[in-house]
């Protein structure tokens, strides 16, 4: 096997500069690569492209790199709840590419997985659509859409070993698998870091393969969005 | 008129046994809590779960585990977990018979707008897209009009269309209509209380109204 | 949670006819839908469409539906070990396609995902790329394929639940979750069939909204074909 | 000239530390054997695995784990199991770093002929398309010639072509070519006891040989 261990989230992102395209994983702020961002906020890059499904809140997740003014574009489905992103936005400081949830996924697996382009139904009908090549299959009309790759995929899980395998736990899985196998250099933290021989085989959700660096993060604050209770 | 528990409510007797349901945020969230239990379903959550459970007890907050309005929630018994493509691949490939969605507006023809949008600005375009583009059955629950009083049932949307010619059902608190295939809604059932006249006065799109509407039972 | 337990396999495969097209799980004979197979032969049909990687052997796996000249067409990536299958086709008695192995999961997987069509690299400038669309993009080129779905798809696992959720174990997963998910009506077969609820929704293979059908096997053979030992 | 077992000794020299291999059936699959300890290198099998150990011991049996070839096979420390699908995701999305095949026939411009063909009819096509069009560093393992004597580096492929200006390098029991940009296969090292011209000989395409070729080391 091979070792991937790196000391920790700077030596992980050593070779991130101004201007990177970065995965960023998670939903919302579940499954989110802490660290990582942490370690981004500290080394104060500029001109970032970032895709990450949201924009984190105005001081958590992708949140903190958008107040330090890191970005220069996102790449998003959803970026709802976050006032920051909104004045860059409206002053032109930042670039928006909101693409549909499921076409952001799909997109990104296929970057992943060396499939260039793929017909997919979602976006047909809507100003998504305008400019993109339509066609016809079995009498329902698809959009044309392209791979995503990066630089650089920041991912979090929960379990990993040393070989860059990955256990992932509840929703928190999310984007990060796809993320983890369209990044050319892909950084992953997690909770529990053990040697490898350590995972069952047969419940790995991330092979190594996809993992150039891997570290164990520490005190991960876990923020909840919304936290709702049965009564 | 219903309440938005009650439009809940009403949606939650079109549920079959044996469905998939995806629900959006909103109301249509709080179907979950009127499915009767004799039915087997299972809800989808669209960042990773299938089997969404009650809200937790507060001493079992788990912050792995939201749906996708990123509320925290529990798994039933028989619960999976994947990521973001299969979840999508089993929205876009026809696996989830039925998704309930709130909507902005819904036109005549089927068409429905429903990305958040604040002060002109598309906020997000989210999961709906995929919702609306598949095979799932489409029901729009949502208020009859804005706040402002004006409709939401348009012979045109006004704001951008998530999908088109999709719409299958919608459930306001005036009524039930549908959408006919020559376009127009076609009203199904009245709120308790609610006269026609006050739905027509309501409507903006062509509204179709033939013989005798019902009024929903089992509000009182 | 839907309760998808059925009696046995000819319970399972109740309503598949002559004619039907099939999608059967497994390599070579590794994971393989023995009971349903074995129940597709005591009913034998005519005219079956049957998507496999492999052909099995003479008198196992797929193979037991050649020889009863159950099958019109097959569809797979290698027919090799295989007397029976020569000698129709060779007859002109069955049509065979053949399609790369990556391009055979990749196009089941698309089946499944809902995406009728993609670009892959696989097959430019080999006889398989005739009459197929190709096109540039980053200047590579690439084939257009479509999709495959089927009427039925038979599928293998290790531990199943009644609410159809799968796991398979070591390398006898394959094509078996691609085709679960690309079937109209899927059959799974478990050697161990346990009450929904009583396996880690985060370990689950198969999400059980792919499977219509499932019941436990018995008596499973899984023939080896190539026995290799250390010394 | 060497046995196959020198030939797959030969090749494992040409492995790094750190590279992801896929290992074709035949020749290729011997190289395992002769990987140096110190080096970390994970072996793929294209039906689902990564991190290929030995055959097992008859005790170890498991019908469950089985190569590409279909042959019992073992599992290394860090392994990971996963579908059809997303092994050949790996193989097409550049992933993996070297793919070691056999060939039929190889031509001087690096096309390869590799596919199970019986008397005219091709019995399979199986992974190898995937693995020549990937980005992966295609080496190529056979002998020099049939066993009727023609040779298999050729002007031209005669059988079916899998892939196209895809192979690397070439190791056959006479010596180890690259493919020149230009076309034309250069020769770089000799067999123990094989001398140029009899590779001349039993090459058919352009063959190119400037100033001395080493002889292979080691194999005494």
């Amino acid at each position: 096997m091979i070792n991937k261990e790196v000391r920790d989230a700077e030596d992980a992102i050593r070779d991130i500069t101004d201007g990177s395209v970065l995965l960023l994983g998670g939903f919302g702020l579940c499954g989110i690569p802490e660290a990582g961002i942490q370690a981004l906020v500290r080394k104060n890059l500029k001109g970032l492209t970032c895709i990450s499904n949201n924009a984190g809140v105005d001081d958590f997740g992708v949140g903190l790199l958008l107040k330090k003014r890191m970005i220069k574009k996102l790449i998003a489905s959803y970026v709802g709840e976050n006032k920051e992103f909104e004045d860059q936005y409206r002053a032109g400081e930042l670039e928006l590419e909101l693409i549909p949830q499921g076409t952001l996924a799909e997109r990104i697996r296929a970057g992943g997985a060396g499939i260039p382009a793929f017909f997919t139904p979602a976006g047909i009908g809507s100003e998504l659509a305008e400019g993109k090549e339509i066609r016809e299959f079995d009498g329902r009309l698809y959009l044309l859409e392209r791979w995503i790759k990066a630089d650089f995929a920041l991912v979090k899980a929960w379990k990993g070993d040393t070989a860059g395998n990955l256990i992932y736990k509840g929703t928190a899985r999310n984007f990060n698998p796809l993320m983890a196998a369209a990044g050319k250099i892909t950084i992953a933290e997690v909770e529990q870091l053990v040697p490898a021989g350590e995972l069952d085989p047969n419940q790995i959700h991330t092979p190594g393969i996809y993992v150039q660096r891997i570290f164990q993060g520490a005190g991960y604050e876990k923020r909840i969005e919304n936290i709702t209770v049965s009564p | 008129m219903l309440s938005k528990e009650q439009i809940a409510r009403r949606i939650a007797r079109e549920i079959k046994d044996g469905q998939y349901i995806n629900l959006g945020i909103g109301i249509p969230t709080l179907v979950a809590n009127y499915i009767p239990d004799h039915l087997q379903v299972v809800l989808q959550s669209e960042n990773g779960l299938l089997g969404i459970g009650p809200y937790p007890q507060s001493s079992d907050i788990n912050p792995d585990l939201v749906n996708a309005g990123k509320e925290t929630i529990s798994m039933v018994k028989g619960s999976s977990l994947f990521d973001s493509a299969d979840a999508f691949a089993m929205i876009r490939g026809g696996h989830i018979d039925m998704a309930i969605l709130g909507a902005l507006e819904v036109s005549e023809n089927g068409d429905i707008s429903n990305w958040k949008i604040t002060s002109g600005l598309i906020k997000g375009v989210g999961g709906a897209l995929d919702l609306v583009a598949s095979d799932a059955k489409l029901l729009v629950a949502m208020l009859h009009c804005h706040k402002d009083g004006s409709s939401k049932l348009l012979k045109q949307c006004k704001f951008p269309v998530t999908g088109v010619r999709c719409v299958h059902k919608i459930f306001t608190d005036l009524g039930v209509f549908s959408i006919l295939p020559e376009g127009g809604f076609k009203l199904l059932e009245r709120a308790p209380g609610v006269d026609p006249d006050e739905i027509r006065n309501k409507t903006e799109g062509r509204l179709v109204i033939k013989g005798e509407i019902p009024e929903m039972t089992g509000f009182q």
